[in-house]
């Protein structure tokens, strides 16, 4: 019994200094996020070195507890399956903009990272036999594409909830610092000598806003970890929380590294109508049916085969269509139906418990008896922190940051490449999470602490500073309100090149607001309304990112679907697209700060084809 | 009672676990078995005492000492004063820790609970146990009516 | 937080140790418990003073008359009254109690207000007979 | 082709918005010595949430209000609060379930340090949390690197206490944890329960044994106010129950 027993050893006693009221800390891994991501990072880095985890949030506060229908692995509990068809159907999924080398390494390393989690203890629905069950998901298949395969492994429709709490109760048995409701601001970066005689500027730690007291720490370290989650709030209607206001992603973008694949959003299908709550696609693999207006199931036009399991991009722009041509539900025709009545009450209240109680609390719905009214809610950002398969932060096509990784939503491996697979990403955080963890603690043994340069607290005190006594009379909600309106409306499953353009030019103007906002709490303790102003920050440089990557892929591939080019391109745009800030945001013209470049995809056994589901 | 305090467990601090007897456990089980006893007891008890007969009105020195006369009711008076005393203790005990947060309140409520427990229950139990239900000199006219018989 | 020491240091921070929040609105539960508990303490006090009374009966017959005499007066009788009141709710709600730990907590509101109902009826068994007692002499 | 609007909420023809008064117990630290109640109107749609009432205040009037949020639609459990004197997740409350003729009262959950208005310090809550080995403990790896086998109804001896947020709406409902605050509380009850009647866990004696404190399950007066708060559902005086069991059995 011993064996297993937790390991509680406080961890070296990290040294923490104050400074000038600036707090110092010094770790060899510092993890930023706690997430299913960073907790899968801080369980392998934690026990071999100290390791210290920033999370903003409480880390079973975390989104990834959100996630709802399962992790993809082909065990072949069920059914005959292997991670070479799973490698398929994440590539095709992703319409061929995948980096095949690194779908590879998740199909194959799917089958530990589930393992891994239900020997740590993830109450994973069984089989009669005893195994892990496994349930049909959107765009997995068996035999590239013949039939719907059985992939999905799952513990009810709380697989998300389940995976987080046990990622943080192994994280309670191993002792892990965390440090929560810690902001990260910013990266600190420390001018070096590089390998060819240059200068170069390498990340030596990060600046972190204590919510409770308002105080500046900077935790020095030699290996960091990006694991901040994603950036849905820069839309309206998202099944996201109200905390994923992409800072991580802000935060390296801010530093003039690149962010991959930004145009790429994945507008989940079935979010509770007006409200954006998801509802899961396990409910459609357990055989849901989405209908319109006259209770046609429309899915049997766009996707013959597999129909309402088709990939969430196409589900997604079919239901969008059939509004659009005046088949949508409801008294202002806008949205469908996600029909769950013929399943029975016995498969909803066992296999999709919550899911059921959202309806009926959020829209007095019973999906029991009634269709429950849903329409495409942003849901995944495919883009973000461009990494190798070994979660090192890329600082251009193939330079590597020494000492720098990110895993989980906020990095683009590019393991979903335009669009994801449903449970390929709770795939992702315990594939990536965990070699992210594995590469920074081995890379944190043998590397030195790179000298802080002077004041590293300098910029993130004077922001905080002027949001603190901002005498403005913006108010905060209003710009966030009309930028989320603004996205949604005309960024959203469909683009065309004016409505990007219209995007941009809100955004400016947008920005010019900012300036002149209002934080109305002046106090130290808990200043939430400051945080929300430094969120909104980030919003804005994010979704012009994303507009200007989107404006600048004139294609139609996956999560993004020009109406002004609906065809996909392989000649020009078979490539990531890597954007780069690099003059003042606030001039007029997104062109004249933000530079965009192209990465190729690894493509390893499969040539692109048509995409038919 | 309810709305007593807002911010305790300042600063956070819980005694160490210690070893011996766990009183909360057997304390705890003694609450239900002795519940379900006393039941039976009080509720016969409140029945003889002021349900037959003429009742309440008809409580006197005579009638504690007829049935304490008999062997029966001594028995079931001892019983039910040991359950019943101790289990009033031990419930006082559980609501002293609740409410009393400094250690020497505590402690000093917890020993006058113990010391009235035990106080009464020798004296209880000596009453019991020494009762002459005919006392010599007393006036017969208060004696059970089986005094004048012997 | 990482170390103890930071949880104490965010214990200094809080200000405020008042009350005057609103009064908790339990439920079921917790009104049986709150009268659970009053009645309890009530019986234990009652306890306290019954056995010192009856000890006088060692004293002598007519000490314990006296005391017991003022058992008999209608203001006591009203007092009794309320302090079969008690117990019985205490039995009763005991016996929920018990019943909760050891067989089924899914039924705890149902046998509250059976527990409500067994009173009444046991009220109204003892109440009445026990007035004309009291009130007949 | 043009993108279909969805801001219409889901709910039949003109629902009407009515206005809400919302009486907040506000505390600061920094100015206040003892919190106070004020007053905010706010016009809501029935279908609305508490927490979109706060949200409504926050954005629009009084920037300074505090209270923690994230998902919005009751799984992180970062907003249990006491609205109209219960527990409850304000992201989870809806407008029309409440009176609203009469004036909503919103304050911070009890029997935690309360930081600022709304939110209170969680530390206290997580150390109880983590007392109790709230982690697997199996000592055996199964051979095959596969998964341990678990029958379906062994998985579902403890379903229910696996869908704890830890929000502590239940802990901070009990009105034994408000009285000294060193109670474990329901919710590392709940945490415990979890793992005792998990068929793969070999730690169950431990468990059981630390909850067989002074401050443990004992202290349960099974008042139920946190089963009625629980925002999951949990059967939690019934999971307390099951724990008191396992500890007179001396096994799960
Ligand atoms: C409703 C919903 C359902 C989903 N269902 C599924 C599913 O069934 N299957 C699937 O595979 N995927 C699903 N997903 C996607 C998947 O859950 C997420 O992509 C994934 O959980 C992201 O994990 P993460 O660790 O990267 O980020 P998160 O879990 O979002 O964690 C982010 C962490 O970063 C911290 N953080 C952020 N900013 C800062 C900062 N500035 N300073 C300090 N800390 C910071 C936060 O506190 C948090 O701890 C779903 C997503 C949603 C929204
Ligand atoms: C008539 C039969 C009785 C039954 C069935 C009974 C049952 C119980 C039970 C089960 C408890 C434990 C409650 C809990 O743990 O939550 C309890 C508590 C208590 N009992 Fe009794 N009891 C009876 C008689 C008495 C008597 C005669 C007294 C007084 C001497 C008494 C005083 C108390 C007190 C003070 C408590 C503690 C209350 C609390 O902690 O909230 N009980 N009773
Ligand atoms: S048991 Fe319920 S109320 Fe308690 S912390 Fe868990 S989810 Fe919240
Ligand atoms: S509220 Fe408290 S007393 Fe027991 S039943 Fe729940 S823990
Ligand atoms: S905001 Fe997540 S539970 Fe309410």
């Amino acid at each position: 019994m011993t064996t297993d027993a937790p390991v509680n050893t406080p961890a070296p006693a990290p040294t923490s200094t104050v400074v000038d009221g600036v707090h110092y800390h010094q770790y060899d891994v510092v993890i930023v996020g706690a997430g299913g991501a960073g907790m899968r990072a801080a369980i392998e880095a934690g026990p071999q070195a100290s390791t210290a985890v920033i999370s903003k949030l409480y880390p079973t506060r975390s989104h990834t507890g959100a996630a709802q229908g399962g992790m993809a692995a082909a065990l072949a509990n069920v059914e005959e399956d292997n991670w070479e068809w799973h490698t398929f159907d994440t590539v095709k999924g992703g319409d061929y903009l995948v980096d095949q080398d690194a779908a590879e390494i998740l199909a194959k390393e799917a089958i530990d990272a589930v393992i891994d989690l239900e020997n740590m203890g993830l109450p994973f629905n069984r089989t009669p036999e005893g195994k892990i069950d496994q349930r049909r998901f959107g765009g997995h298949t068996r035999d590239h594409g013949k039939s719907a395969v059985r992939r999905a492994c799952y513990a009810a429709d709380r697989t998300g909830h389940m995976i987080l709490q046990t990622l943080y109760q192994n994280c309670v048995k191993r002792g892990i610092n965390f440090f929560n409701e810690y902001y990260v601001l910013d990266l600190v970066m420390t001018e070096v000598d590089g390998p060819d005689g240059k200068k170069i500027k390498q990340p030596s730690g990060v600046v972190a806003y204590d919510l409770a007291s308002g105080e500046l720490h900077v935790f020095q370290a030699k290996a960091i970890i990006f694991a901040t989650g994603g950036f849905g709030k820069i839309y309206k209607t998202t099944s996201n929380a109200h905390t994923l206001t992409g800072d991580g992603v802000g935060i390296i973008w801010r530093k003039g590294l690149p962010l991959e694949d930004m145009e790429f959003f994945q507008f989940h299908p079935t979010g509770l109508a007006g409200l954006g709550i998801l509802l899961t696609e396990g409910a459609r693999g357990e055989g849901a049916i989405l209908r319109n207006a006259s209770g046609e199931r429309f899915m049997e036009k766009y996707a013959p085969t597999i129909k309402d399991l088709a990939p969430r991009d196409i589900v997604a722009r079919s239901m969008v269509q059939e509004v659009a041509e005046g088949r949508g539900a409801g008294p202002n025709k806008d949205y469908v139906y996600l029909d769950c009545t013929h399943l029975g009450a016995e498969v909803l209240e066992t296999k999709l418990p919550d899911i059921t109680e959202f309806a009926r609390t959020y829209l007095g719905v019973d999906p029991v008896t009634e269709p429950v009214p849903v329409m495409p809610t942003a849901h995944y950002a495919m883009g973000g922190i461009p990494t190798n398969v070994n979660a090192e932060v890329l600082r251009d096509n193939t330079t590597v940051v020494p000492g720098l990784y990110a895993a989980g939503e906020c990095a683009c491996v590019s393991v979903h490449g335009s669009n994801r697979l449903g449970t390929n990403s709770l795939l992702d955080i315990n594939v990536f999470g965990k070699r992210a963890g594995n590469n920074a603690v081995e890379y944190a043994k043998t590397a030195e602490f790179i000298p802080l340069p002077d004041d590293p607290a300098k910029e993130v005190r004077e922001l905080v500073a002027r949001l603190r006594d901002s005498t403005g009379t913006e108010r905060i909600a209003a710009i966030r309100k009309e930028l989320q309106d603004t996205m949604d409306a005309k960024a959203q499953v469909f683009r065309t090149d004016e409505s990007l353009a219209e995007v941009t030019h809100i955004i400016h103007q947008l920005r010019e607001r900012y300036m002149n906002i209002a934080v109305q709490d002046k106090g130290r303790r808990f200043n939430t309304d400051l945080l929300e102003a430094i969120e909104l920050g980030f919003l804005l440089d994010l979704a012009e990112v994303v507009v200007f990557s989107a404006r600048n892929r004139k294609e139609s591939r996956g999560g993004h679907q020009r109406d002004d080019y609906p065809k996909r391109d392989d000649e020009n745009y078979m490539k990531h697209t890597m954007a780069y800030l690099t003059g003042d945001p606030h001039s007029a013209e997104a062109g004249d700060h933000i530079d965009l470049d192209w990465k190729p995809v690894t493509i390893t056994r499969y040539q692109p084809m048509e995409r038919k589901y | 009672m309810t709305t007593t305090i807002e911010a305790p467990r300042s600063p956070y601090s819980r005694a160490p676990r210690g070893r011996g007897v766990n009183w909360e456990k057997w304390g705890w089980i003694y609450m239900r078995v002795s519940g379900v006893v006393l039941i039976v007891l009080i509720f016969g008890h409140l029945f003889v005492n002021l349900m037959v007969g003429e009742g309440v009105s008809a409580l006197n020195f005579g009638f504690v000492a007829g049935k304490l006369a008999d062997p029966f009711w001594r028995v079931w008076d001892i019983v039910m004063l040991w359950l019943a005393l101790i289990h009033g203790g031990n419930g006082m005990r559980t609501l002293v820790n609740d409410y009393a947060t400094a250690r020497l309140t505590r402690g000093i409520l917890k020993l006058a609970i113990l010391g009235a427990v035990v106080v009464l229950i020798v004296l209880g139990t000596l009453v019991v146990f020494t009762f002459d239900p005919c006392p010599a000199g007393a006036p017969t006219d208060l004696l059970p009516l089986f005094c004048q018989a012997s | 937080m990482p170390a103890a020491g930071t949880v104490t240091s965010q214990q200094q921070k809080t200000t405020s140790r008042r009350p005057a929040g609103t009064l908790y609105r339990g439920r079921e539960g917790m009104w049986s418990w709150v009268l659970h508990r009053i009645t309890g303490v009530a019986i234990f006090f009652f306890l306290l003073v019954h056995i010192l009374d009856t000890a006088l009966v060692r004293v002598s017959p007519e000490a314990y008359n006296t005391v017991i005499g003022t058992y008999q007066t209608p203001i006591m009788g009203l007092g009794e009254v309320a302090l079969v009141g008690a117990i019985v709710f205490h039995a009763f709600n005991g016996i929920r109690i018990i019943l909760i730990d050891f067989w089924n907590a899914k039924y705890s509101k149902i046998m509250f207000y059976v527990v409500v109902g067994l009173w009444v009826l046991t009220m109204l068994a003892f109440v009445p007979r026990h007035l004309i007692n009291v009130f007949s002499h | 082709m043009s993108t279909a609007t969805i801001d219409q909420p889901a709910a039949p023809e003109a629902i009407e918005s009515f206005t809400v008064t919302l009486i907040i117990r506000r505390f600061d630290p920094e100015v206040d010595d003892e919190p106070r109640w004020q007053d905010f109107d706010v016009e809501m749609f029935p279908t609305d949430r508490i927490l979109d009432a706060l949200h409504k205040i926050k954005w629009e009037q009084d920037g300074s209000l505090s209270f923690r949020r994230s998902c919005a639609h009751g799984v992180c459990g970062s907003d249990a609060m006491r609205i109209n004197g219960r527990n409850r997740l304000a992201c989870k409350t809806l407008i029309k379930d409440l009176d609203v003729t009469k004036p909503v009262y919103v304050e911070a959950i009890k029997g935690l340090p309360l930081e600022k208005d709304l939110i209170v310090d969680m530390e206290p809550f997580f150390e109880s949390f983590k007392e109790v080995q709230p982690f697997l403990m199996a000592s055996s790896k199964p051979a095959d690197g596969k998964e341990r086998i678990q029958t379906v109804a062994q998985r579902a001896r403890f379903d229910d206490t696996t869908k704890c947020i830890l929000c502590a709406a239940c802990t901070s409902s009990c009105p034994v944890f408000w009285t000294d605050g060193q109670y474990f509380g329901p919710a590392a009850i709940v945490n415990a329960h979890r793992f005792i009647f998990d068929s793969r866990d070999e730690n169950a004696a431990v468990r059981l044994d630390i909850l067989n404190d002074k401050e443990g399950v004992w202290r349960c007066r099974t008042t139920f106010n946190c089963t009625e708060a629980c925002p999951r559902g949990i059967q939690v005086t019934q999971a307390i129950a099951e724990v008191k069991q396992a500890i007179m059995r001396g096994k799960p």
